[in-house]
């Protein structure tokens, strides 16, 4: 079966660039860059140009304000506590649509004795700068708030929050993990004093990620017991990754302004196409300030899990922003947060587009997609048969044929 | 993820639909988890002759429901009650562990069905009191492993 | 210039077949593990796989049991404050010559309102276990004392500490990074509740690593905000390296026997020689309970670094446990634990043998080295010139060459 | 890690050794660091007629002690005092930030040497009185990157 991958939130598939470049770490350059013999300078010395190359990318002063860590969750931990446990403040500010990385790690924080506020966002999942502003306090150690929304694609306005933060006196954390890459982004002049980022969602490798951490900002190590990354993270680098990674980010940055040609193209004429040939769906997440890829869309009635499988049957590849892979419990927070009701919340879909997508894939699900939504609310016991959204979908019968 | 008799009832669900003016109707579930099932009999002599099911859940409900209807036609209302989630689950192959509470609940469902019909029929089915059939509706109690978003 | 590598035991290459294990999950394969799409679940299969592998590998008895790490300090890491943060005991176990992953890590609990002991050791690394017994209080939470040491060699005799852990009904760790795919390791037979291992010390990647967590231990979770690796450890899964990870371990373990062989041959060859042409020289660590390539010797009146400095200008990668990378400044805590003097343990040199190290490349070091001691004592002003320790080395002159 | 040039003094020690009945001796350092260096003078009207080192210690040691010997070579005492630590760094090229303060000391111990020779001939240079040559030896007190090992 020909696969139609429309996941690229999720994880994306590593660039052929950024694969050669570390297929030496991979195979003869394989020293560990704490030696300090030829094998330990050579891998050394790539490994900190590739930092010097990242640090570029987004615009940092200094190639040692990046910490480079396993993956995004990584970052996001470690920015969280990393800085709450070095200012000795009580107070830390985050939004309710954050990634679980942010979300849960400052659950876990209230109830290790500091406290939490969850500012909330709007129906198109905007954070409000003025909310933000309301919400610091004097023992306020740390706001943070994404960037751009997994799973809605809703960008928020950081730089204002930024700014907020900094004429408060407030250091300011963004989770940029699915934006990197994908829109523009310069640290200093967002004005970010932490910037979490991972390698596998803008075509690096998987099990990569970094933290940007502006100078001067002290920052409690996590992972202890190693002098690596300027001793704020310990372990053995992963050289080829580290490498991979800047460079699936040059090359993201250089091709930005075509991808994002490419991507808004694709997803306008995904979500049009969509609304002309389903009835009863809703776009979820901001109609402009929003992911060039990202389409997240509720379909009611049906179930997202079953949406999903029967798009993989298919041979399209996308995700849910309500069930998850491990269980259909609590619908997505994020849905819940834009105000949607649990039934909507749950049938809901992410197609999330990417590089290697063309318009025949679009074409494609605009084909198959139809007919699933209606066999599974046909199956529904909350469906009722609606009239038909539009008229040239009807077969001379009279009945809506998307709809059987 | 799911066995192949799961997919196979999620690609071919048998039985799916509404009796109409069906002699008991259960429905289980609720919006909160994402899976809402409901489950239509037609009795004949104390057999079930015919059960069709309507769904809106992720695969494993779908499959669950689906997969009863097939295994409880033509059985008796005893034979109905004996049987459980467990078997439900047992005959498709075995189900996720974290699916195992939230979305298999066509038993009772089905359970609920007869309760419905027996109370609509008291004395159809003989030493079978509608009011013993107890069903908890408590899966939305249960602690299943939370979701991560990617 | 032909570049010998005897430093295996700071990172070893990535061997070819763990490379082409890897090859199609850094390509076709790319899906997320916790995407419930075909993409998804090949990685999911495979990575679930290569989890299983590790398992058996090591013994134990469930796939379930095994935590994917980003490398051995995080696995150390998980392992203490896993066990430490659940517990609620207040006491902690270690020894004295442990990795920096884990010693500091102690160190750190101590600062934090947890009490540790840390167990001496002989001459000779060993750590005993009567002392590991006798220290044990009843809010003793974990005893953390490692397997193989990686400066000096020694092997612990874990299996019997394991036993007394278990008699006293106390957690017992393990840091086996510089043993597994070295010499045998069973979980079970050993009796080990918790072990940590590095891909990268066996002919795997570089930047993963893994704990293997006893069934019915509870660990608070050190990674948060993700449902992967059974909640223990958030973040988007390196499959490719789980993988090559996997593939590294079993043929480790398959070709132990020979590689034993091996490089027990080439590491006593090598002691030999460099006792038979260096005088004032001493070997640091057990003589027979160690690490088969394992070849660590003081060289009096001389100092680490420049050694390895003139090594690696012959060619020869080596390290030092004593200056490290990054400043000479307080020598190995290791060689402090054996009781060397601040001189000799400034003086340390490791030579780690490994699979492609061959009998030319010891004489070559046998060639090279006495002339680099040599003139390094020269230059030394702790030098005493001393009398020939082997005549036959010795010129006509009746000076010793090897001093020159 | 290491310039040529530091690379080079590695490789090609100048005036390696020690004079014998030397003018001035100086030493520092202390073996807990791994650094102790020890400078011999030979001094005729005011200037370093020769100048040897002995250095047990890392690279940056070994090299900051050769260059300083080949630096100094027919200076005057008094130009010889005002060489400073920083003043040798530089001349190699630089070194790495956590071996200035550690492993930096070649020109301290020359002062050493130069204060050894004028408390044992008082007035032999005009105006330089030793007990004002204070070098303090206190590099141990300093806070480095301390070690990880692999
Ligand atoms: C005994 C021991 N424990 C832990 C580690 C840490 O492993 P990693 O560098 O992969 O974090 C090492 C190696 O550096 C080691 O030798
Ligand atoms: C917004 C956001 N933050 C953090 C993460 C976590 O990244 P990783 O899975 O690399 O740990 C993700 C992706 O999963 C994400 O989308």
């Amino acid at each position: 079966m020909d696969r139609i991958y429309m996941d690229y939130s999720a994880t994306s598939p590593l660039r052929k660039e950024a694969l050669d470049a570390m297929m030496p770490y991979l195979t003869e350059n394989f020293g560990n860059p704490s030696s300090i013999h030829w094998f330990g300078r050579t891998a050394k010395k790539a490994m900190e140009e590739a930092r010097a190359s990242i640090a570029s990318s987004i615009g940092a002063a200094d190639p040692s304000e990046i910490i480079i860590t396993s993956c995004g969750s990584e970052a996001d931990n470690l920015a969280i506590w990393g800085v709450m446990e070095t200012y000795g403040k009580k107070h830390i500010i985050t939004s309710a649509i954050e990634h679980h990385a942010v979300i849960d790690t400052v659950k876990i924080l209230a109830k290790e004795g500091y406290e939490a506020t969850y500012i909330p966002v709007d129906e198109y999942g905007l954070v409000d700068p003025e909310a933000v502003r309301n919400a610091i306090r004097p023992d306020t150690g740390l706001v943070s708030i994404m960037h751009g929304n997994n799973e809605i694609g809703t960008i928020e306005p950081i730089g204002e929050i930024a700014g907020i933060c900094k004429e408060k006196g407030v250091l300011f954390h963004t989770d940029a993990v699915q934006t990197l890459g994908h829109i523009p982004i310069n640290v200093q002049a967002i004005g970010a004093d932490l910037l979490s980022f991972a390698g596998h969602k803008f075509y690096g490798p998987k099990g990569i990620g970094g933290l940007y951490v502006r100078k001067g900002i002290r920052l409690e190590p996590q992972l202890t017991g190693g002098a690596q990354e300027r001793k704020r993270r310990a372990g053995t680098e992963n050289v080829a990754y580290i490498i991979g990674m800047a460079k699936a980010l040059e090359l993201a940055i250089a091709e930005m302004p075509d991808e994002t040609r490419h991507l808004t193209t694709l997803r306008d004429r995904l979500i049009k196409g969509l609304f002309e040939r389903i009835p009863e769906i809703k776009l979820n997440g901001h109609p402009t300030k929003r992911l060039p890829g990202n389409v997240n869309i509720s379909y009611k009635y049906v179930e997202g899990e079953s949406l999903l499988l029967h798009l993989d049957m298919n041979g399209i590849a996308a995700s849910s922003g309500s069930a998850c892979t491990s269980g259909s419990l609590e619908p997505s927070h994020v849905l819940m947060a834009i105000g949607l009701n649990h039934e909507t919340a749950h049938g809901s879909v992410r197609m999330s587009l990417g590089k290697y997508n063309t318009e025949q894939d679009i074409d494609k699900v605009l084909e198959v997609y139809p007919g699933i939504v209606a066999k599974l609310r046909e199956m529904s016991p909350l469906y009722v048969k609606t009239t038909c959204a539009r008229k040239e979908f009807c077969d001379e019968s009279g009945t809506c044929s998307v709809n059987k | 993820m799911y066995t192949d008799i799961v997919m196979d009832h999620l690609t071919n669900p048998r039985n799916m639909g509404e009796i109409e003016n069906a002699d008991g109707i259960g429905q289980i579930g609720n919006p909160v988890c994402g899976d809402i099932m409901r489950i239509t009999i037609r009795v004949k002599d104390g057999v079930l002759e015919d059960i069709k099911f309507k769904t809106f859940g992720c695969g494993a409900a779908i499959a669950t429901s689906s997969i009863v209807t097939q295994m409880m036609h033509g059985k008796t209302i005893k034979e109905a009650l004996a049987l459980t989630n467990k078997h439900v689950a047992e005959e498709l192959g075995g189900l996720p562990t974290n699916k195992l509470h939230c979305s298999n609940l066509a038993a009772d469902a089905l359970h609920l069905a007869i309760k419905d019909y027996l109370t609509k029929n008291p004395g159809a089915v003989e030493g079978v009191d509608p009011a013993n059939i107890i069903v908890k509706d408590d899966h939305d109690e249960e602690q299943g492993p939370s979701c991560g978003s990617i």
